[in-house]
Parts: C-alpha cells; structure tokens; sequence
C-alpha cells in the first residue's frame, strides 16, 4: 500500500509516550526521531499519553499522529468510528493480572464468588477480569465489581476495602515488591498487546513516514532487547519508578513480535466479545470487520518482513 | 428653568401617597414644602427629580414631560448618602467636569463653605451626623445646578450652622437664579428662604395650603410679619395632624 | 421567629395580590418571557450543533449528534438505568451539601467573628482551597474507604470552601451600626449571629451556598472515582474509559441540567430572602 | 482617577504613621502573634502524621512521612524540575485568571445591570456551572488540542463562574440610594458600574475573585490532563499513574503552599481597598 | 440610674474630638446636650453607652465603670438604623423579651403613640424618613430602658409630630424614672425637656457652659423664662461657632 505514496511531506510529525510503552520512552529519550526527520525539516513532537484514553482522545482530535494504546481500547474507540489503525505491536505485556493481599485465602478464581474486586471499568484488566472469569466459568455477576482507578484499586486492596484487584503494571510490580501482594491468577494471552496506532488521514497521506516511525520504533525495540538493564533503568527514570518496580515490569514485557497478526487479531476479537456481551460495545457493531479494520498490518510487514 | 407639576399622584403597592399634586414654579422662585411627616414630601421631590417615574400626572421642567433625570437638577436628599469609598473631598467632586484641579479648587471652595476645611481627606464613617450632611450639601451645590430640590438639607444641623448654611445656599440662588424646591420642618426656614409655602396634608398628601411671602430679601429672622405667617401655618399643621393621626 | 415572618410575608403577599390583578398578569406574562428569552441561546446552540453535526463538521466519533444523545438519555431512561444515576448522584450532592454548608456556617462564623479563630483556622483552610478535587481522592480512600461516606465527604469538601469565604467576608462586611443595635440590647454573641449578622450577611451566605453547590457537582467526579458503581460522575469517567462520546456527553448534559435545576431551586430561595433588599428594579 | 486614589491613600496613611509609632510596634507584635497562631494548626498535624508514619500507622507506600515528602520536593528543587512544574503552572493559573475575570466582569456587569441580558444568559451559564472540569477535557481537546490555549481556557472556565455569580449578586445588592446619587449627577450607564456599582459591589467581587482563583488551581488538573508534560496537575496525575506516593503528596503539599500565597496576595488587596468599610473591629 | 463621667476624652487617630467631660446625672434627671455640629456630641453618647471603650476617663453607671453595654440602657441613634429585613412591627419587638403576644401588643401600642399604626407590615425601605425615626424612637422607649440616651431623636420631624413625641417621651421618663441624656439642636426642645442644659464647644469640644432649669413640668413652650434661657443659650453657641469656624 506504500507504493501509491504521495508526493507533500508533512511539517511535523506527532509522536505520542506513554510509560506503558516502553519502547516510546526510549525513542523518546535517545532523540532518534529528532535526529532522522531534522534532515528532511521535519519538527517532532512528543505528547505524553497517561493512559489509552488519553492517547485516543488525543487521535480523535487530531492533536497527535501517532499514539500508543492497549488492543482492546483501540477497539472500543474503533467500534465509535474513530478513523485510526493499528500499524505496529509496541510490546506484548502482561500488564494486567488478578492480585490479592497474601493472607486473603483466595487462590483461584472460583474463591473470588460474592467477593469484592476492584478494577477499572473500560480498561484492559477490566477486560481481563471478565475473559478470566468467562475462562474459569464464573459467571460476573457472581462477583461484585468495584469501579476504582488503577492506583486507588491497589489502596483498597492493601486497606482490605475489597478482596481482590485487576491490577495494573506498574501498580502492580510495586505492590508485589512492597506489601506482598500476590498476582493469584495470571494469563498473558488474555492481555490485548500494546497497540501503536495512527491517524488514517496521517497514514494515507505519509504512508512512507508511517514506516519511517515502524522504522524508529524498531530501533528502539531492539535496543531494549539488547540492554534489558539500560532499559529497565532508563524506565525507572523516566517514569520516577523504583528500578526494581521497573524491572518487574519490563520482564512482563515480551518485545519479540512487532507485527500485527492472526494472534493478535484473535485476541482482539475475543476481547471484543466480551465487551459486547458486557454492552460497553454496542450490540450493532461486527467486532470482526472492526478488528480487520482497525489492524493494518501492511506497514509492518513491508519495513520488518514477516 | 420653570417647572410645573400637574396632578401629580403617586401609588405604592396599591397604597396612594400622594395625590393630584399640582404646583408652578417660576424661573428663579424658592418653594418650602411642608407638611406632615409621611405625607409625601419626598415622594414629589422625587418625582420631580425624574429619579421615580411611576407617578401619574405630568411634571414638566421648562416644557420637556419626559420622565428622566434632567443633569441640571440638584438633589439634597433626606439622608446624607456620601459614597463610602471616597474622602470627603472626592465625595464632593463627584458631579463636577473638567480638570481635576480645577475639581478640587471649586470643592475646596464649598468644603470652606459648609466649614469643613480640613476635613478633605476623611472618609464617610469618619464624620459627624452634620459634617456628612454638609459635605452632602456641598456636593450638591458645588455643581450649581438650574433646579435644586433639598430635602431637609439643615436638619441635622445646629441653630448657628444652620443659619450660615441658609445663607450659603441664599448666595448660590443669588449667583445661578436656580429654582429651588425646599422640604422642610423648620416652618421659620421656610420663612426666611421661600417665595411661596406649600402645605401638605393627609394621607395621601394633597395640597391643603399655599402662602407667598413677598417680603423683600435679605429677611429678618424673627420680625413681626413673619411671626404671624408662622402662627398661620402653624394652624394649618396642626389641624392637618389631628385629622390624619385619628384617621 | 420563622412562622412568625412567613405569616407576615404572606399577609403581605395576599395583600398584594387582591391590589394588583393586572400586574399578576402582566407578571405571568412576563414570566412567560422570560423563559423563552432563556431558552434562545440553548435553542440556537442544539441546533448549530445538530446540523454541524448532520453535514459531518463534527465526526460522530468525537462529537455525537444531540438527537443520538437524545436518544441516549432516553434509552437510559427506558431501561432504567438513568434514575438509578441521578438518583445515587443527587443524593450525594444533597448531602454533602448539608454537611458541607454546616461545617462552613459554624467555622465561617467563629472566624468571621473571632478574631482568635480567624489567626488559628484561617491560615490552614485557606491552603486547603487550591487542592484539586482528584488529590483528595487517594487520601479519601486511605482515611474512609470507598463506601459512600467518603463520596459525601469529598462532596462536602468542595461545597465548603465557596460557602466559607462568603461567610467570612459577608459577616466582615456587615454594617457596624446595625451590630450596634444588636449590642444595644444586650444580645450574646450567638444571638448576634443569628439575629443581626447572618440576616445581614445573607446576600453573600447565598451566593456562597450557590457557588458551593455548583461545585458540589463538581466535585461528583472526584466522588465517585472512589468505587461507584452507579451515578454521573461514574458515567463519565467510564465513558471516558470505554470511548462512548455520547455517554460522556449524555453525562455532560444531564450535569447541566440537574445542576441547573437545583440552582433555580436556591435562586428562588434568595430571592424570597431578599425581597427586604432596597434595590434598584431593573 | 485611580493614581489620585492611591495618592490620597498614601497621605493618609502617612498622617497616621507620624501619629502612632507605639501603635505600630504594636501592629508588628501582633502580626508576629497572628503568624504564630495561624502555624500551630499546620504543626500539630504535621507532627501527628510524621508521627503516625513512624510508628507505621500510614504504610509508606500509602502515605510517606513529611520528611520523606520534604525530601522529595528538596529533591525536585535540587534538581530543578520544581521550578518548571511550580512555573507552568503559576502562568497558566495566571493567564487563566486574567481571561476568567475579563470575561466574567464583562457578562456578569451585563447581566446584573440589564435584565434582558440576565435572560437571556443567565439560565444558560447557570447551566454550565455544574460541569465537572473532568468532563471539559474531551470537549476542550476537541475544539483547540492540546496546547496551551485549551489549558489555559480550561482554567479560565474554572475561574470565571464563581466570579460571575458574585459579580451579579453584589450589583443585585448595591444600595439603590447610591446608584441614585450616581443618576442624580447625570452619569451614564458605563459610568455608573465604574464609578458607583463596580466600588459598592467590590467586597462581593473580591471574594469571587478569591474563590475564582481557588477554582482556578483546581482545575489545573483537568487542564494538564490535557498533553502537558510539566506542571503541578501533571505531577499529581503522573503519581497517581506511577504509583508514587510521594509525588501526590508532594503537588498536594506544593498546591496547598502556592494556592495559599497567591489567595494570600488577593487578601491583602482586599484589605487594601475595603478600608473604608464601616466594620466592627474585631 | 445615676451616670457620672469623670474627664472623658476620646482620640480618633490622634485628633481629638471631645476632652475632658465630666458630668453627674441624678437618677430620674433629664440631661441636655447641645453644641456644634462635629464638636463631639454623638461621641460623647457613644461612650456612655458603652458602644465604644476606646476613651479616656472614667463613665461610672450606678457606680459601674466597667467598659461594657449594660442592657438597662436605651440608645436612640443619630440614624434610624433599623433591620431592613425586618418589617416595621418586628423592629420595634426586635429588643424586647417575653411571648410573642406580649411582644407584639406593646410594640403596636408604642407604634401607636408615635403615629404608626397600621405602618406594622411596611419594611424599612417602604418608609419615610420620619415614619422610620419614628420607629427607632418606638424601638428604644419600648423596652422602657433606665438610661436613655438620645441622639436627635425627633430632628428629622415637623413641628406637630416633634411636640406628641416630647410629650411621649415625658409620658415614659415619668412612668419608669429614666435618667436621660438627650443631644439636640432645638433649643426649644431642650428648655422643654431638659432639667440641665450642657453647651459643648470647639473642636476638641470642652464643656462650654452648664444651664440648670429649675422650672416646674409641664412647662409652657416659649414662656417668658425660656426666652430668656434660649437667648443665653444662643448666644453660647454663636460665641463658640465663631471661634471653631475660624479655627
Ligand atoms: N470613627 C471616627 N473616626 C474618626 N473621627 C471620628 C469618628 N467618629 C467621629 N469622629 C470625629 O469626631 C468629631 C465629633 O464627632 P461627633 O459625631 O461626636 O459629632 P457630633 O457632635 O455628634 O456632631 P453632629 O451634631 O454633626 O452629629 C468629629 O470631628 C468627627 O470627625
Ligand atoms: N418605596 C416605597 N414603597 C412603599 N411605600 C412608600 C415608599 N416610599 C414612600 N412610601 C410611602 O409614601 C408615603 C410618603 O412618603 P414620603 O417619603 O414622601 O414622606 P415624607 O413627606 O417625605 O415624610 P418625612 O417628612 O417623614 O420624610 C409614606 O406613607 C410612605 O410609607
Ligand atoms: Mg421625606
Ligand atoms: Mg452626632
């Protein structure tokens, strides 16, 4: 598709970081994208994401060209009708799992019936929450679900205000490393992956520098790969972590496949049919054609062959 | 200026307070109003100055009807009302144009007159009962206004101050012929100021008397003449009080 | 006292009425006016926004349409769901905004009184103001949990501190002459406050107590970040998780109007209470 | 005008020092007295909480002690990312001040003075004052990004609706005598809210101003929610995000201290031009 | 009651504004205060009243010098200041104790006897200058106070109404022995009520003459006597004018 590439450049290309990206943080920290689009005139500029939301609003207004989310929250905004695609798989983390206090006596799934348990709705360890307990054939309104932010979850789970928590990276990692915390239930496949998305507008226009970022981005990635030390410190300091919470952190973190497909497009659609039968995608919406649309894995495979 | 009230009422809440008040005043006259107290004094001055234009009737300032605050009319009203925020000479500068010296010059001028020379820089709260009513009274003086209505300018005032302050305001008349309308209680005031005695009475207020006085001015305060005028109006008041105070 | 002057105010009301049929009429018409000349800019902004909506200024994925939000609110309000929200949310304003508005009378009037209580308290409320609703909620969940006393506490939180200031400066700013005459006849402090200050002081008690409960609505969000299952704020926040434009701004709209609402509710209050004031009629 | 104000003001305060230097030692004693009563509240808490940490009756992870929260804004000011988060801040709060005020005098002046515009705006913004700032984000993001302008809008809005209502209830309030002194002497309508109404209704207004510059640091977060990468909102979200304590604490300790300053700054201006009001001394 | 000031003075910002007044009231004495507008007649007031503490001297009230309101004391102040958001009725009850039928019965008998009857449900704006000073006057004489302290009470009334309520405050002091200090301008005024008469003068204003009336009451308005006594007074207060004038 880069083939039918246009002839204008654009003056400047947006860049989206977020602490859940990894990879973000250290192109960001190296200034390679300075460095690579300053030959062509080109200005960069980096918004800093908190969260997918965030980095989808700031796609769907158009404040940036590329932004960094979970799957499923690419899905959710995709299923509205935001014109974004997914060209690029940041990282495959297993960011989210099922945590408890370490005497709580809860071991399983199953323990969890007429208990309480935080998550964030709308997020990936709410999505996680629900395909887990789907897997372990607990029913979710068996249950109850208390809507908490990522950090307040973490607080209310060491306060005992409720019994479990879908927790959250880098919440989680410190919680582990600070009061014990156990991650009861694990399952990194029912994690959405780490989408980088980008604006359709941004990529019809500049397919070429759609790839130009891919490129970046994979430079990035194979550096982490090849310091997982630097890169764990580099994080930390970044993010105003612990180093040992960034450690953590990044050994849930799998770097090695970077180009969408069939995995990640079943992920996707599983996740999809949990929030639909969960209502918080409408009933009307076909998550598979929204998924093959929303995943572009063209990009990819034409910078890092497949 | 002239001014003429034809039929003026005026109602309350349903509640008449005044009632077919009809009054001419020539170019350069002082009319005293008197009467009882809540008989509708300061309801006509009110009127009159355009300031309340729910009456009925029509009030005419050298011919022109419309019910609105004529800028050449001066208002002394029953209470002091200086502006909190401001000294006393600002207070007095308030309706003056021009200059800022020349502002100050004029209201020093007045300020000496009400005497209150060096008192410029105090503020409302600072003043006597009497001291904020003359700087009142030199507010409105100050800007020499056609039309002057007072109401109950000196009464917070002592015997011998009140007495300059008359004369003060004599002397304004004199400079600029305006035409003045005067409420008061003080029925020897009135004698020694107006051309023509309104008397009010009842509730509602309407007309019960009218005295010209043409003697000559400057007035003797306190000459035979006068005495009988006043044993006149004293009459009037007081068979105008037995009547609405058994009503 | 309170019967006492509602017996009067209504004596006068009546008296009123029998003298002024014409002026009720023209009053109602009036009225009538008066809402239709509100109405305008509402009217003409749905509108604008419908057809830039319908041409695809605005793509439905940012900004929905008002009609879909209509429809929306009612599908809400056909399952149900939608009274549960305002229902949970409106309780907990109103009583954070009693709790609110009590903590702010009492403080508000010993340090609008006392001059000790103003050097003591004053200094610490007065830091506390500026700190956003979103900070408190960490420390709201260590001190209380996530039951509904902390969402009402927070809640009260941020009713109190408009309701404060106007308390203080409305109690500073009460004419010396009057408290005079409260002093005169040998009234305590306390019947000071409630006989001569708070009267006196009541325009600007009003205006704090709208301001505190328009950031009362405010402060829901905060609120109900702190394990809610139900309410608008929840509404929001999960719209805003989810990327269901037309939640969030369903929420918006409800915020709107239910904030509205109870505005008008205080509006009248005040301007009952203040029917003594000598203003100028515009 | 306003020169010859401070003129007179400044003779008079001259007069009087010449008059009452014993007075003045005495007023520096007192301030000295009101500084310390004002700390004792802040001490015994930080005490307690310093305390209670110790002891381990607060988890560090929940809530660190003051040292430790005092170590890490020293840590930030040592290395000199305090002074960008304090100020980005300061100046959006700032220029968000500004622009809220502006417009607020502006609608509030029309408003309270001309009964058409309170119909036709006033239900409308009344409406508005129940919007959550969280609930702005999405809206400002989409109508002007994510840079500056759409923060310092953000805070603008915060700021300008407590100043707009009590903007509206002091001109309802001011005295009728006044304003008929001020018609008494021909002044037209601007000149009437400049020189009568905006004076007699300044003590509401500077309240709203102080009240309005609350708001305005609490909507620092909704603003810098929206891209920044520096600022005290930023820093309390990105520890909320992080997971650090201490961060939250630290922009909480830092929102408190600078809230107070800058409240501190518009009290000693009201002080300064209500001198003339006829208050008891307390 | 008997009230005694031992050399009060009273400073505002380092200027003087009365200095050194000593005065003794027998119980049941009715005391004139006269003099100048500004020369410290209101201040003087103040400070018996226990409203302000910040003098020098010494007030001693039944042998009291505390620096405090006492509740046995009545204060008609230089303005009405009454409650706005109270209506007429509710002012006058306003410092009264007792059931609200009590209460309100003698507040309408008071409101009667000042001419207000049928006024109760009027809020103060409603009113007219002399309806509201009325009020005031019917507020402080109905809590039938042991001091009475008056502050031009009747200034602001015509010459009728001004005569009823001298009577009605006779009729009060008479009833409950009130010592009373009242401040006037009236000269009249003064020679029909007061037992002594004390001129004030110059600014700081300093004890200018003391007058005793011994006549018996009721006395006539303008006897031969009084004549005589005004014309003293009278010319005190010229003497003393001319001097702070060109001060
Ligand atoms: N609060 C104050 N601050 C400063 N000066 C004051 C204050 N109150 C009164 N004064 C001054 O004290 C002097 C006496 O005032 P006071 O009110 O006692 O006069 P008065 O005799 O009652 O006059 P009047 O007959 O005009 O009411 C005046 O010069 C006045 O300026
Ligand atoms: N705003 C108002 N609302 C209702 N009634 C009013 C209003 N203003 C005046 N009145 C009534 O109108 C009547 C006349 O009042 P006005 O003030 O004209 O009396 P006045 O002659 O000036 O009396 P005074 O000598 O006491 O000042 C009174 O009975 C008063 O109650
Ligand atoms: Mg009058
Ligand atoms: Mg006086």
């Amino acid at each position: 598709s880069s083939s039918a590439s246009s002839e204008e450049k654009p003056e400047e290309i947006r860049l989206d970081y977020a602490y859940y990206s990894p990879t973000s943080l250290v192109l960001k920290n190296f200034g390679w994208a300075e460095e690579l689009f300053a030959e062509e005139d080109i200005e960069v500029t980096w918004t800093l994401s908190q969260g997918s939301n965030k980095a989808l609003e700031f796609l769907n207004s158009d404040s940036v060209d590329f932004g960094s989310t979970a799957g499923a929250a690419a899905l959710m905004s995709k299923a509205t009708g935001a014109p974004i695609k997914n060209v690029y798989i940041y990282s495959k983390p297993e960011w989210t799992a099922m945590v408890t206090n370490p005497d709580s006596g809860i071991s399983s799934l199953e323990d969890l019936k007429g208990k309480k348990v935080a998550a964030t709705l709308g997020t990936d360890p709410y999505i996680f929450l629900l395909r887990s307990l789907a897997a372990e054939g607990v029913a979710a309104d068996e249950v109850e679900i208390i809507n908490l932010q990522h950090a307040d979850g973490g607080s209310a789970l060491v306060s005992g205000d409720v019994d479990a928590w879908a927790g959250l990276d880098p919440h989680m990692a410190r919680l582990e490393l600070e009061s014990g915390a156990e991650l009861f239930y694990r399952n990194a496949d029912f994690n959405t992956y780490g989408f980088l998305n980008v604006r359709e507008e941004f990529a019809e226009n500049n397919p070429e520098y759609v790839n130009k970022v891919i490129e970046l981005y994979e430079k990035a990635r194979t550096w982490i790969l090849e310091n997982p030390e630097e890169a764990a410190a580099l994080l930390a300091e970044e993010a105003g972590i612990d180093v040992e919470v960034a450690k953590k952190q990044l050994e849930r973190n799998d770097f090695s496949n970077p180009v969408p497909g069939e995995t990640h497009i079943n992920a996707i659609v599983e996740a999809g049919k949990v929030l639909q039968a969960g209502e918080v995608i409408k009933a009307d919406v076909d998550i598979e054609e929204t998924t093959n649309a929303l995943i572009d894995p063209s990009f990819a495979e034409e910078v890092i062959g497949e | 200026m002239s001014l003429e009230l034809k039929n003026v009422s005026r109602t309350f809440n349903g509640i008449t307070a005044v009632k077919n008040i009809s009054i001419t005043a020539e170019p350069g006259e002082i009319i005293g109003l008197l009467g009882t107290s809540g008989c509708g004094k300061s309801t006509v001055l009110r009127a009159i100055s355009g300031l309340d234009n729910d009456y009925d009737g029509e009030i005419s300032i050298n011919g022109n009807t419309k019910k609105e605050v004529h800028d050449t009319t001066g208002f002394i009203f029953q209470e002091p009302r200086l502006l909190p925020w401001l000294p006393v000479l600002d207070n007095v500068t308030f309706g003056l144009k021009g200059s800022r010296a020349e502002k100050v010059q004029r209201a020093k001028e007045y300020l000496e007159s009400v005497g209150l020379s060096g008192k410029e820089q105090l503020y409302p709260r600072q003043l006597s009962g009497g001291m904020a009513q003359r700087v009142a009274i030199a507010r409105a003086l100050v800007t020499s206004p056609e039309i002057l209505l007072l109401d109950e300018p000196f009464s917070a005032l002592d015997a011998f101050t009140k007495m300059q302050l008359q004369d003060l305001l004599l002397d304004v008349w004199n400079t600029y012929q305006s035409t003045v309308v005067l409420v008061t209680h003080d029925i020897d005031e009135a004698l020694y100021l107006c051309d023509r005695i309104i008397v009010l009475r009842g509730q509602p207020g309407v007309i019960d008397t009218e005295l010209v006085i043409k003697e000559e001015r400057p007035r003797a305060r306190g000459s035979q003449e006068m005495a009988e005028y006043k044993r006149k109006i004293l009459d009037r008041l007081d068979l105008n009080n037995a009547h609405s105070y058994t009503s | 006292m309170a019967k006492n002057q509602s017996e009067l105010a209504s004596v006068l009301v009546t008296s009123r009425g029998v003298k002024q049929k014409s002026v009720r009429v023209k009053k109602q018409y009036k009225g009538l006016q008066s809402i239709m000349l509100g109405s305008i800019l509402p009217i003409v902004l749905i509108t604008v926004w419908e057809l830039l909506s319908r041409i695809g200024f605005f793509p439905s994925y940012q900004l929905p349409a008002p009609t879909v939000i209509f429809q929306t609110i009612v599908g809400m309000a056909q399952d149900g769901t939608l009274w549960g929200h305002i229902g949970i949310t409106t309780y907990r304003v109103f009583a954070g905004f009693v709790l609110g508005t009590i903590a702010a009378v009492i403080l508000g009037s010993l340090v609008g009184f006392y001059k000790k209580a103003e050097q003591l308290f004053d200094p610490m409320i007065q830091a506390f103001r500026s700190i956003p609703s979103l900070a408190w909620v960490p420390l709201f969940i260590l001190w209380m949990g996530i039951g509904e006393p902390s969402k009402v506490t927070m809640i009260a939180v941020g009713v109190f501190f408009p309701i404060y200031l106007n308390i203080v400066s409305g109690i500073l700013g009460v004419d010396r002459k009057l408290i005079e005459v409260g002093k005169m006849y040998g009234l305590s402090t306390f019947q000071l406050v409630r006989r001569i200050i708070l009267p006196a002081s009541l325009p600007s008690f009003l205006v704090g107590l709208r301001s505190g409960l328009g950031l009362g609505w405010m402060f829901v969000v905060a609120a109900e970040l702190m394990g809610a299952s139900q309410g608008l704020g929840f509404l929001l926040v999960v719209g805003q998780n989810m990327s269901q434009p037309e939640t969030i701004i369903a929420s918006i709209i409800l915020f709107a109007i239910i904030g509205k609402l109870s505005d008008w509710v205080l509006k009248k209050v005040e301007t009952r209470s203040l029917h003594w004031q000598d203003r100028l009629v515009k």
